[in-house]
């Protein structure tokens, strides 16, 4: 049996370590006009692959400035966008595969898109009808499907990571090639379910990469208010998970660590760490206004650095894109979010039963009885509870 | 207004109208000008004033080492928080939806709760309180409706308090912050700026532990809290354009409640309803019930009768369907009458 | 042993003698070997078998993988094993004691009570149960004494199990590993070793949700759970020597409930009496008095009765004269009949 | 306002951090037999406050073999020693000034001795009598006293560490030469509560010091079991957490270590991190028996480390002690604790009227009835209920 601890050889007067030894650089591939950076490795990448990453990244750029703009009309009651950070999860869910679990935090619905959630699904969820997969039960945004191996979305912060550590130690003793991948934002790492989800995972040998999305902010709260550090990444080495930080705005360089991550993960059986340097570009939500925590200014630097047009910029540099091909391909993606957005608001809402099923696997008499009271009464004044 | 229960300082008279989100700005602006040791710490809480702005401009007033944000952890938020008010401080802590108190409960119900008694009176965290909007009607679904006050009311060494307007806010949030033991304020947010009254601009308390009643009736009790009462109240109007003659109580504190006040009423009235967004099982109203039952049960004429949520996480669609409305309560009103 | 309500699998009717203890790891070992995906986990139960041996020899005969140690960390226990249960695992999560379960509450009623509800069942976690145990009655004070059932009664979509003997223990714990919903394992760790019964060695489970009428009864209905029976049963005695005949109900499913059963008995017996070790204010007793007053109203012929636990943290020194025992509860009895 | 998150200097190919860069070593000072390591600085410290230490660090070895006894012989229900750690907790307390805080975890009473906490006073709380501080209301160990500035300790694991970062926030809003000294144990290190405190403590600068005591073992579960690390240390600068790792069976070298920390806090307003390697000698409670999960060799190899018999070699190759004032001190120290546990178990037990106050600052109505009723109840079976 190995003793524990290890005494690691001895200094002789006491030196703090304060962390200057593990500064962790950003991987960056592509400078903003799409050239590669001298001497940088660009990752292996299909041409169909890079234009269906740089289409759905155009698409959810499209979703969202619908829907934000319905919001604003009154048409839905929430939204929230991932304006700036696309490329932070269209390069890391690019470079997993379909039997991959995926659990997100909220700002991922690109990972929805990019494995096949169609228009009409996305638009069910928002408006919670009949045809919604989650039965009109959750706020706007908290996508999830079985099918598509994504975890329902839940509000409460940082809850998925310790679920997304146990996800992938089933898969690893299914022994599948499998693994889970698991968004946060730089904020949710605050709880200590983090701490708990990460160290679980590296102390059980779990197939799982945690994708940590630092886009500055937290609703109104900055890095700087959030953790002493320059991030997230210098937190993974103290658990012993293998770690890299990313340019988020760079698709490259992000689907490069991501490839490299899923390999660790299900050949090494071990967790890994992403951190993904970025910018929220947009209000935290459609409740938000930043105009009260941040300046005009800030968000100009970031914006100068669209990973959208980054990526175009790189796409067209390889002849692999026009700019014609990008404004047809907007235009249809307005239309056809316009036309779906237009049904699903017409469908009808899930029916009243929806509202005691799934409590359980099967519905318990207490809550029958209770139901049964309602139907009597909603029958009495049917106008007052109609929808 | 019971203006019985009411312990004004100073002789500040003057008020002006404000919903409820002001007078809760208001008291924590009275409770930092008049005592140095208050700080206001949560999420988001500081430059930006909070997600609802009940804390709009304190930083500006009062520094950011008194009014700061806290990175994301509510369990932090209160484990810090409990070691300032042992260390002396007067620490108002907001945790941003009741429904995100849950990774806090370990320092609340272990810690919070039990540190003046375990310890003997050695060291006590009743500086401690605990502000956080709770309820349904903003369209939030399961993680921004909940109304989790019976989980705390189950916890001897709390006290629960809840408010049910502007003026009630005020006054019971300034009681609160002074109370010797830690408190958790649960802000009734579907009203936070429905709610709007006369509140006193100055220095006021409600004091802790003593119900309202609202509305003398004989024939039947209704007990509720929080933004319930708005539900409760339209009822009784309803029931008395039938000729039932309704006793409005509203508990403000829950734990410790009011007993005597309630009993003395139903001992008169005979009947009981209560009513509150929370589940049915396990609800508050069981305690009620269960107390009051034993202590009028010659007295009852009616089984006591519970308005309340259904047994279900909350739901966001049939949200309007899942809640006790005037409309439950009234159906029950009479139901309970003509038993 | 209310064999109607027993389910046997396979034809096994061999038993021998096992405390409580005992038939917790015998059920823990049929439900790992007859099920591939059964997995436990929690601090020390790996080698060590658990700080009251509930899991030895798992490990050795089903291997470390299937049966560990996880760090200290009771959110991540929980966390970690939701999502184990999610992905198609049956987890069976041990939180050491009862008392350090409230830093897994948001993973408990946050998460695994909503998980099916809120992805309108495109995924659930149903495979999980936690084991604790709880209680009273080793002289260990506010933290290894707490019985903290009500919080988790109030929290729609998890479903509470408390077993009260050795064959229960066994029985109702194989049943909760094969429900298809989260389920809390509440262990009365007073009578571990003390409980001590014939129990089938092989698969047999016991229906959750069905109380069992321990005895019949004409004057009162005494309910309780776990260890509380202990106490029941002995105030029984001593009230049958009075000429009182009491009817015993052990609910040993706590969500859902047996009401049916409860209001049955109490229809016929008119009198009702809950004890629970738990703090009285909030605690479960309250639940049921208000829904039996409710559906038994006209039966009653005196209010229903609660002996509890004090509204105090759990004390040490004064351990003996917090706990509903029972002299209180044959006192209880003795007013309620004589009411 | 600055521009978050910084992007730090690129990488150009993906470059996993594992951690490898921040081996922490343990600064060590002494020898086992006493002889300083060559090239090693010798903490200022006076011979007066050298034998104080010392005598303190033996009246606990005492006191823990004497009321483990005890507790064998039935006359306590609990106990738990620090047999081994005595050097982790001396060397840290010794640096700290009455005015600061100390929070501990439970295997640290010789933080109490060390501030004057009487033999009495610890007989008292182990028998939960008349004149326990505590009232008699928690288990044997839970020891805490107002006038020496030690929390009264908690069971419940790291609940104690964002109190202490709260604490200190709130003594360096006094203003006051005073900080917060936090113990904990590695395996409570794994708690949510160690992540939500020490991030909190570096991001509002508090003056705190956390000390993780490893001693390899949380109850049976070794460190390979707890995290996948050498320790707790390398956390810490992922926190921007000043941290240093010491041989914690070294007097000198934890008392180097802690004077600067207590600098660092005080001085530079911010939290530091000191991780004390060392090994728990003893069960891990009266409870426990650690020959189910830990063989003997592991023990010895330890129990050669001893860091009493260090320290005694340190101070007589110093001239400053001799085997004959040990013999002596450890005679009188034992005489001392017989007889004040005689006395203690002979004290009366608390009144009855403590189950009930300090619930609230005032007993509420409700309470007081409950007692009303216990009373009445008590006089019905006097017997029964006495003690
Ligand atoms: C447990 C919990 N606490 C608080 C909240 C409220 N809340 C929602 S989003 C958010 C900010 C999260 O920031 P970050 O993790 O950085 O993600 P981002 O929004 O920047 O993508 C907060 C505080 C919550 N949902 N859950
Ligand atoms: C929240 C919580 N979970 C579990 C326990 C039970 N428990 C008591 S001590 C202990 C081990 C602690 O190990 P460590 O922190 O390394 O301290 P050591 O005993 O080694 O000094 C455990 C699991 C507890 N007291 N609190
Ligand atoms: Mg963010
Ligand atoms: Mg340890």
């Amino acid at each position: 049996m190995k003793i524990a601890p290890n005494l690691s050889p001895a200094k002789k007067a006491p030196k703090f370590e304060d962390g200057s030894s593990l500064r962790i650089p950003s991987l960056q591939i592509l400078n903003q006009d799409g050239s590669v950076i001298a001497g940088a490795t660009v990752p292996d990448l299909s041409r169909a692959q890079a234009t269906k990453i740089y289409s759905d990244m155009l698409y959810i750029r499209m979703l969202d400035e619908r829907m934000q703009s319905a919001q604003r009309q009154g048409r839905l009651s929430f939204y929230m966008t991932c304006t700036g950070e696309e490329a932070s999860v269209a390069g890391t869910i690019a470079a997993f595969q379909p039997q991959d679990m995926a659990m997100a935090q909220y700002r991922e619905h690109l990972v929805l898109r990019y494995r096949g959630f169609t228009t009409a699904q996305f638009m069910n969820q928002l408006f919670g009808n009949l045809d919604d997969l989650g039965k009109g039960r959750q706020m706007p945004v908290h996508y999830g499907s079985r099918e598509l191996n994504i975890m329902t979305i839940s509000s409460p912060l940082a809850t998925q990571i310790p679920q997304a550590s146990g996800y992938a130690y089933g898969q690893k003793l299914k022994g599948k090639d499998a693994c889970t991948l698991c968004y946060f934002g730089e904020g949710a790492a605050s709880e200590g379910d983090f701490h708990a989800g990460l160290n679980m995972a590296a102390v059980l040998n779990c197939p799982v990469v945690f994708v940590v999305r630092n886009n500055g902010y937290a609703i109104s709260t900055s890095c700087a208010e959030q953790f002493a550090t320059d991030g997230i990444a210098p937190r993974g080495p103290g658990y012993g998970i293998k770690t890299i930080r990313v340019d988020g705005n760079d698709i490259l360089a992000v689907y490069a660590a991501s490839v490299e991550a899923r390999r660790i993960a299900t050949q090494e059986q071990r967790p890994v760490l992403i951190e993904t340097m970025s910018y929220r570009l947009g209000a935290h939500s459609t409740s938000d206004d930043p105009s009260g925590y941040r300046s005009k200014q800030e968000e100009q630097i970031w914006r100068d650095k669209d990973p959208i047009q980054r990526m175009k910029n790189w796409l067209i540099a390889q002849c692999w894109w026009t700019e014609e091909s990008d404004t047809d391909l907007q235009k249809s993606y307005r239309t056809e979010i316009l036309a779906e957005l237009k049904l699903a608001e017409q469908r009808d809402k899930p029916p009243l039963g929806d509202l005691i099923t799934d409590v359980y696997k099967s519905v318990p008499t207490h809550l029958l009885e209770q139901f049964q009271e309602l139907e009597t009464h909603i029958a009495k004044y049917p106008d007052h509870y109609s929808v | 207004m019971a203006n019985s229960t009411v312990r004004e300082i100073g002789n500040e008279p003057k008020t002006s109208k404000m919903n409820l989100l002001q007078a809760i700005n208001s008291g924590l602006d009275i409770a930092m000008a008049t005592d140095q040791r208050v700080i206001c710490l949560g999420e988001d809480i500081g430059q930006f004033g909070g997600v609802f702005r009940a804390t709009s401009n304190l930083q500006k007033k009062y520094g950011n080492q008194r009014c700061f944000n806290t990175p994301i952890t509510e369990q932090g938020i209160v484990g810090f928080a409990i070691g300032l008010a042992a260390q002396g401080s007067v620490p108002v802590a907001e945790i941003q939806f009741a429904d995100y108190i849950f990774p806090a409960f370990d320092q609340i119900v272990n810690e919070a709760a039990k540190y003046r008694y375990r310890s003997g009176d050695e060291f006590n965290c009743g500086g401690l309180t605990i502000r956080t909007p709770y309820g349904g009607g903003i369209d939030g679904g399961l993680y921004h409706s909940q109304s989790p006050e019976a989980y705390f009311c189950h916890t001897p060494g709390l006290k629960v308090v809840m408010p049910s307007n502007a003026y009630q806010a005020k006054g019971l949030l300034l009681a609160a912050i002074r109370d010797p033991d830690p408190v958790i304020f649960f802000e009734p947010k579907a009203i936070y700026r429905a709610s709007v009254g006369q509140v006193p601009e100055g220095d006021y308390e409600i004091p802790l532990g003593i119900a309202e009643v609202v509305q003398q009736g004989t024939d039947i009790t209704l007990l509720g809290w929080g933004a319930q009462m708005v539900q409760i109240i339209k009822a009784a109007e309803l029931a008395a354009a039938d000729g039932i003659s309704c006793e409005i109580i509203d508990l403000r504190s829950l734990l410790p409640w009011d007993r005597d006040c309630v009993a003395q009423s139903v001992t008169k009235t005979g009947r009981l309803l209560i009513s509150h967004e929370a589940p049915r099982t396990g609800g508050y109203a069981g305690e009620i019930a269960a107390s009051i039952q034993q202590h009028c049960f010659l007295s009852l004429e009616a089984p006591i009768s519970r308005v309340t949520g259904l047994d279900t996480p909350f739901p966001l669609i049939h949200e309007k369907q899942y809640l006790p409305d005037h409309l439950k309560i009234y159906e029950a009103i009479v139901a309970t009458c003509n038993y």
